[in-house]
């Protein structure tokens, strides 16, 4: 009897499982967003959940697209990909969005990817790994700059200045090791050697260890890729061993608070990003200074206790792409493909984006502009080289 | 025959669900939760049953997920051939793990198995030749007979739920016999046990390895139907969820397991709308459940079967 | 048929049972009595293989069980209950005594998993012995209900169910009558001779005298490990040392304290 | 000072006593004697504290004391010297009266704990020499001063002694049994549990029999000794037969 | 770089990271010697202990000696907060469940740290100088030498008041014997209430002296409990010499592992030794079997 119980009870569970739907409203345009708000990745996903909250906003309060409001579906898949795969289902067959916008992390991104293909939905990521487009899916877009891209502009500013042995160290998440990947590949082609190669766990304490053997090496330059706190750890650690070579890091490193995190150590680190961060220095002839002073100005307006931060301008970028194609050729999943993937010249946040059949990430290595720390903020190190000419 | 009857309301249910139901949402939920009564159910025999804890089962999910993920996609080994090599690997290594394991007990016990479930993340990690690393690999192929594929939800839904009616049926006859018998009573006094001529070393190593083997088909199924795995999803997390279902259904009972798993499978879908909000509403309900259910979601279903049933059975007798 | 030679089990130090020889023979009741302390318990965990003796030999039916694991000895014959009742209280009354079958029984997981005609029929054998027993040792419960609710002597009825049903050569009963009124020791004094008389041998560590004297045909005293006495009921009553060890000595001191 | 009024308590499913009563009058030694299991222990665990099911009446000077936990009747000037000793093993001899001491630190004086320490080391004068030893270390009569010794420091009025001689060489046990008297003739009231039933009696004024956990003799100490049926309860049925 | 230097770099370097892991062990003994539980909010205890020293001393801008006894209190009252609530009420729980039961709290309490500091990591500045310290050719922080400073103080002020204080002695008394400890008149659910405010203590101070190296976000306490509990393990539950010699061993092994061997499988070389010491003494380098055998799930 108790079997049958616990049976039933098993039962009534599995069947008001299925009542987590929501009511359907019908009158606006949805769109559905997956982001990791919880989870180790939260610190990414929440800037992108705000961001797109902030443009749903924005859109509606100018009377939405063609009279319709939209609606922004945000579901929590909490960095676990078996949620996302739910999230995805869940947006899909129940709020019969028309694209979607997310997930933050790869792992997500590649394990959904199927999803959007088989349910013919547009889903534009804003994750990093390339493996996402790449080998292309039909229905599937990603807003980052290429991981390759980041390393092949490290690599050139390296061989500018004659270096030519490099340790690279890096976290074994799948931002470090998709970062580690591309470094590999791409180093020899640009002549330059890995004569050290490390990793550490991204909850990791103490990099001292590794670093201690990338300074017996004889690396004339350090590569660290990784998200925070690793990348503070490693500049402070690196400061701390007296190691004098120049340390670069990954695009990861573009938030401001690291700067603070870092302090001393942080000054003269190199690294590729997006030009959100140093907008304030971009020329009137940039053609991203409107959006990005724009984006950066509403985001500080409505989120005044957090930072601007480039992956909340993956969700910018990834959100208007949509919302340009719905403008253009209504609410309609096909066409909306086909109109993001003949997108040209889109101006976002992460540089100017030209999608093609062949290329669903749509930024070359333009989208970055190398950066470093001076003085306690970012600028970019083409005008630090100036300075320094000017002064000679 | 009456105690047929549960496991044949719950096939009944099971087929009918998807008719009831329709969304592939709500069937791919679903299928998560299989996956997850697949473990949970064979964790119950060691967990409640044996009375063996175990912090690294998401170790053989990893391994059957990884095996059969990389044998279809690098040597293009049919799927189901795969299956059952990630089955004869897993029981391998369970038992060359249990083996020096079980010896131990209580804390020290969770704590090798939790060291040995994160090696095998820190494998899955850093082998990146072999495994592709933190980022994971795609494209694994969809199981199929013959010229059927179960590439939809529901087909694959059919699949896993058949495996867990499959392995109720197995596991309940085993729990009604003298194997069953002798593991309860392994949990209940490995002194008494021994002395009634049950030997607990060999039914502990067993139990272990019949449940590590029942994990990898669990992650096989999961690298076949999302046909995307990454570490992440086998890393001490999970294994604490596993467990965590386990408890939270009612350990001394495998209909618990599947309770448990049905629950904390579908939370977090409940949970969406709270938001950020979710992960306290989560602590909050676990914690609710541990403090005044201790025996588990079942010990509920007990409760109410003595208020309801148990007063009527009892008045003759008074 | 079992045979105790210079028995010694140590615990860093302390010398439980120390240099212990006796023998109990076929089919009697054979009683060890002692004060707290005097390592009876202990006698008889070596006796069962759940602990290893220091020195000695332990023969059973002329076989050297020393070294065995305890569930090898189980299967050999020996069966025991615990003094404060080891049954199980996560399985019915009736598993409890199923289980006691388990050491008789030998279908593997594959067949009881199939539910192969072989271990159906085991099962139905299992089930009828367990019943047989649960009756024979004159319990009135419900089989199925948990022994969880049951009052203490009845547990302990099925623990002896559970012990009788591995058809053991020789049973070793833990203080049989302890926290047993005075009726329900009768009952089970009873029950310990019906045992030996269907032909069980019976060994039995116990505290009441009156059980003790009843119904053993053998009376070993031990006291601090060792043997003090051996023998009939009555001589073992009569003999002096023993009165002295039980009853205790005079207290000189107190008679005349000193100031 | 203690009356006990139909005592019954459970270990789980197992009633250990069945209706105790019985009664120790200030400044007296009284005595529970009875085989092994009989539940004399039980009776002195219950009054204690330690047995959490009871029915019945535990009176302490007239107040109900049952079902207060442990630490609430020590307060009260109970004291239990328990089975085995239970001191506090890894532990000094030191450290082990101090806990003895332990609800008295708040509002007794540094002088006057000293001073009982002192006291206790006047009664065993081993222990002042080993006070720096662990007590896991002492042998077993010293263990069992110790253990006394720390009841003592908690200044009871009642003091409940478990087998005080078990496992004690004889000279250990006289010695033992030395300082019952003595600790008597300071005014403190005694309920001693012993198996050895002679030396019991012999410092006891009153004694109860205990069998299956009721009372089955009870009477002056004096008498019991040479009462038969005394002998019956240790020595079971049939026993004045063979003994006469 | 002399090889010299760079081994002793290595162990410098293990030795800041195992004395954090070995006041995390501390923590787990002292609630584990009093209840028999392994309480897995510790981890949370540690990362509460950053978040309110950088609250209260850049958003309130308390100079950081008061701040620190502040933020220590604090941790405490969430301790025995969650000690009153979801412990203290249960009638004799099983140890499985009282586990779940922390486990739950960490998580809760980690989704409350969320709410309170957001996800972004949190900075603290160093107690001191930046400048390292170099000694025979490896480097050393200030803030390293605070760590192991403040460990030190743990281990002082716990030898002290274990042994030397009378509720201290009475915490060993309800560790080794719960019966004997009330006879004495000693409240044991009073002990057990306490042990988790120490505990909070030792984890926020542990939690308040890595922050300027680490950086603390709400996420932090849960890799910092594992490795935590594997010094515990390791050094033999329970006892408190046992977690300082493991805590400061894993780190070293994790340091030369990752130096010498290779630094992908660093953590899997701690744990392989941790085990192949479970597997030869199973109570672990200083436990005793005795203890492990009493309590057990």
């Amino acid at each position: 009897m108790k079997r049958i119980l616990a049976a039933a009870a098993i039962m009534c569970l599995l069947v008001s499982g299925i009542a987590f739907a929501q009511a359907v409203a019908p009158e606006p345009i949805k769109i559905g967003a997956v982001f990791a708000v919880t989870g180790p990745a939260s610190k990414l996903g929440e800037p992108e959940r705000n961001t797109v909250k902030m443009i749903e906003a924005e859109v509606n309060a100018a009377g939405g697209i063609k009279g319709r409001p939209i609606e922004i579906i945000v579901e929590d898949d909490g960095g676990v990909e078996a949620n996302t795969v739910n999230a995805v289902k869940k947006l899909i067959t129940n709020d019969k969005v028309i694209a979607i916008v997310g997930p933050t992390t790869s792992g997500a991104s590649l394990a959904v990817k199927p999803i959007a293909e088989e349910n013919s939905v547009p889903l534009v990521s804003c994750a990093a790994a390339e493996k996402i487009v790449n080998p292309v899916a039909k229905w599937v877009f990603k807003t980052p700059q290429k991981d390759s891209d980041a390393a092949i502009r490290i690599f050139e500013n390296m061989k500018s200045k004659g270096i030519s042995k490099i340790a690279i160290i890096t976290s074994s998440d799948g931002f470090g090791s998709t970062g580690r990947e591309q470094l590999k590949k791409h180093s020899p082609a640009l002549g330059i050697e890995i004569v050290a190669d490390e990793t550490y766990a991204p909850a990791d304490t103490d990099m001292t260890a590794q670093l201690t053997k990338i300074k017996a090496s004889e690396a004339q330059a350090v590569i660290n890729w990784s998200v925070v706190p690793g990348q503070v750890i490693v500049a402070k650690n690196m400061r701390q061993l007296g190691m004098t070579i120049p340390l670069y890091q990954s695009h990861g490193f573009g938030n401001p608070k690291n700067i603070q995190a870092c302090g001393e150590a942080g000054e003269g680190i190199i690294f590729p990003a997006g030009r959100l961060l140093i907008v304030d220095e971009l020329g009137a002839d940039s053609k991203q200074k409107a959006v990005l002073a724009k984006y950066k100005a509403d985001y500080q307006a409505k989120y005044p206790n957090d930072q601007v931060s480039t992956f909340g301008g993956h969700a910018y970028d990834a959100l208007w792409l949509v919302l340009n194609a719905i403008k253009a050729v209504g609410p309609d999943k096909a066409k909306i493909r086909d109109y993001i993937e003949n997108t040209k010249g889109f101006v976002g946040t992460g540089g100017i984006f030209n999608f093609s059949a062949e290329d669903h990430c749509g930024l070359d290595k333009s989208a970055f502009e190398m950066q470093t720390v001076k003085g306690g903020k970012f600028v970019a190190l083409s005008s630090v080289k100036e300075e320094v000419k000017a002064k000679k | 025959m009456k105690k047929h009857v549960p496991l044949a309301l719950f096939v009944v249910i099971v087929m009918g669900l998807p008719v009831l139901l329709k969304n592939p949402y709500y069937i791919g939920a679903l299928v998560f939760v299989g996956i997850y009564s697949l473990i949970t159910i064979s964790l119950s025999l060691v967990l409640g049953y044996a009375g063996q804890i175990s912090l690294g089962h998401a170790a053989f999910y990893g391994i059957g997920a990884y095996t059969s993920g990389l044998l279809t996609t690098r040597w293009h080994v049919s799927p189901w051939f795969a299956l059952a090599c990630s089955m004869v690997i897993t029981g391998i290594l369970a038992y060359a793990i249990g083996k020096p394991v079980l010896k131990l007990r209580g804390h020290y016990l969770a704590m090798a198995t939790l060291g040995l479930g994160e090696i095998v993340y820190i494998f899955f990690n850093s082998a990146v030749d072999l495994t592709a690393g933190p980022s994971g690999f795609g494209q694994i192929p969809r199981l199929a007979i013959g010229g059927l594929v179960f590439k939809d939800d529901i087909r694959f839904y059919y699949l896993v739920w058949f495996t867990v009616a499959v392995l109720l049926a197995l596991v309940l006859n085993i729990i009604n016999s003298r194997i069953g018998r002798a593991l309860r009573s392994i949990h209940g006094s490995e002194t008494a046990a021994n002395a009634m001529g049950v030997n607990t070393a060999s039914y502990k190593i067993q139990i272990f390895v019949f449940s590590a083997v029942i994990s990898a088909v669990a992650g096989g199924y999961y690298a076949h139907f999302v046909t995307f795995i990454s570490p992440t999803t086998f890393d001490a997390n999970t294994s604490i969820l596993l467990v965590t279902m386990v408890i939270v259904g009612g350990m001394s009972n495998v209909w618990g397991a599947v309770l448990g798993a049905a629950l904390l499978g579908t939370l977090p879908e409940y949970l969406r709308r709270f938001g950020d909000y979710d992960i306290l509403v989560y602590g909050a309900i676990m914690m609710v459940i541990m403090m005044f259910a201790p025996g588990g979601l079942v010990s509920l279903a007990g409760l109410v079967k003595q208020k309801f049933v148990g007063n009527l059975s009892r008045e003759p007798a008074a | 048929m079992l045979n105790v030679e210079g028995l010694t089990k140590e615990f860093g130090g302390v010398v439980a049972v120390n240099d212990l020889s006796f023998e109990v023979r076929e089919k009697q009741i054979k009683s060890i009595i002692g004060p707290n302390g005097a390592g009876k318990t202990t006698l008889f965990n070596l006796l069962t293989g759940l602990l290893p003796p220091s020195r000695g030999r332990i023969s059973f039916l002329d076989t050297n069980i020393c070294g065995l694991r305890p569930h090898v000895i189980a299967r050999m014959g020996v069966s025991r209950s615990f003094q404060n009742v080891e049954i199980f209280d996560n399985m019915s009354i009736l598993e409890n005594v199923m289980l006691g079958r388990h050491c008789r029984t030998s279908c593997g997981a594959v067949s009881i998993a199939l539910r192969r005609r072989k271990a159906v029929k085991e099962e139905a054998l299992i089930r009828e012995e367990a019943l047989r027993q649960i009756e024979a040792v004159g319990l009135d419960a419900d089989p199925h209900s948990s022994p969880a609710a049951l009052p203490f002597g009845k547990r302990r009825l099925v623990e002896f169910a559970r012990a009788l049903a591995t058809s053991p050569r020789l049973l070793l009963l833990d203080e049989p009558a302890s926290g047993l009124n005075m009726r329900e020791t009768e009952q089970v004094a009873q029950l310990i001779r019906k045992i030996r008389d269907s032909g069980v041998t019976v060994m039995l560590v116990e505290h009441d005298m009156s059980v003790v004297m009843e119904i053993s045909d053998d009376v070993l005293v031990m006291d601090y490990g060792t043997k003090i006495a051996e023998g009939k009921p009555r001589e073992v009553q009569k003999n002096r040392e023993v009165i002295a060890r039980y009853l205790g000595r005079s207290n000189e001191y107190a008679k005349n304290p000193k100031p | 000072m203690l009356r006990i009024q139909n005592l019954k308590s459970y270990y789980g499913r197992l009633q250990a006593l069945r209706g105790i009563s019985l009664h120790v009058g200030k400044g007296e030694i009284v005595t529970l004697i009875g085989a092994n299991g009989a539940g004399k222990s039980t009776i002195l665990n219950t009054v204690a504290g330690l047995v959490s099911q009871s029915e019945g009446k535990i009176l302490l000077d007239g107040k109900d004391i049952r079902g207060l936990p442990a630490e609430k009747i020590v307060k009260r000037g109970v004291a239990l010297v328990p089975e085995g000793r239970q001191l506090f093993a890894p532990m000094t001899v030191a450290d082990n009266l101090a806990l003895g001491a332990y609800l008295r630190h708040r509002n007794g004086s540094k002088a006057e704990l000293e001073q009982d320490a002192e006291m206790v080391f006047g009664l065993f004068p081993v222990l002042k020499e080993r006070r720096k030893q662990l007590a896991g270390t002492l042998s077993g009569g010293e263990q069992q001063m110790l253990a006394i010794g720390r009841a003592l420091m908690s200044r009871p009025c009642l003091l409940l002694l478990d087998e005080p001689s078990m496992g004690l060489a004889p000279k250990m046990a006289d010695e033992i049994f030395r300082t019952i008297v003595r600790l008597k003739q300071q005014g403190v009231t005694i309920l001693l549990v012993e198996q050895n039933a002679r030396m019991a009696l012999e410092v006891a004024e009153q004694g109860y029999v205990i069998e299956t956990g009721q009372v089955v003799v009870q009477g002056p100490s004096a008498d019991l000794l040479r009462n038969h049926d005394v002998e019956r309860a240790y020595l079971g049925k049939g026993y004045e037969k063979v003994w006469e | 770089m002399h090889s010299f230097s760079i081994t002793l770099q290595y162990i410098f370097t293990g030795i800041a990271v195992g004395s954090i892991y070995a006041m995390v062990a501390l923590g787990f003994n002292i609630i584990y010697n009093c209840t028999g539980i392994i309480n897995f909010a510790q981890g949370e205890f540690v990362m509460l202990g950053g978040m309110f020293m950088i609250t209260l001393t850049t958003t309130w801008k308390l100079p950081s000696l008061v701040a620190f006894p502040i933020a220590v209190a604090l941790v405490v009252l969430v301790g025995v907060g969650f000690e009153r609530i979801a412990i203290h009420p249960l009638k004799s729980p099983s140890v499985l469940v009282l586990i779940m039961i922390t486990i739950a709290g960490s998580i809760l309490i980690k989704g409350v740290a969320m709410f309170a500091w957001g996800k972004e990591p949190c900075y603290l500045p160093h107690f001191s100088s930046e400048t390292p310290i170099n000694f025979l050719g490896a480097t050393i922080l200030p803030q390293n030498l605070w760590i192991l400073g403040c460990l030190a103080a743990v281990v002082i002020v716990l030898a002290w008041f274990f042994n030397r204080t009378l509720v201290g002695k009475a915490m060993r008394a309800c560790a080794h014997n719960r019966d004997a400890a009330r006879l004495v008149g000693i409240n044991v659910k009073q002990m057990v209430t306490l042990s988790f405010a120490l505990s909070a203590a030792i984890g926020a101070v542990a939690g308040i002296v890595i922050t300027p190296i680490i950086l603390m976000d709400y996420q932090r306490g849960a890799m910092l409990a594992l490795k935590g509990f594997g010094a515990a393990i390791l050094g033999g539950l329970g006892s408190g010499p046992g977690a300082v010699v493991a805590g400061l061993l894993i780190g070293v092994l994790e340091s030369l592992g990752a130096g010498y061997i290779s630094s992908h499988y660093k953590d899997a070389i701690a744990l392989v030794v941790l085990l192949g010491v479970l597997f030869i003494r199973p109570a672990g380098l200083l436990g005793s079997a005795e203890i492990q055998r009493l309590k057990k799930f």
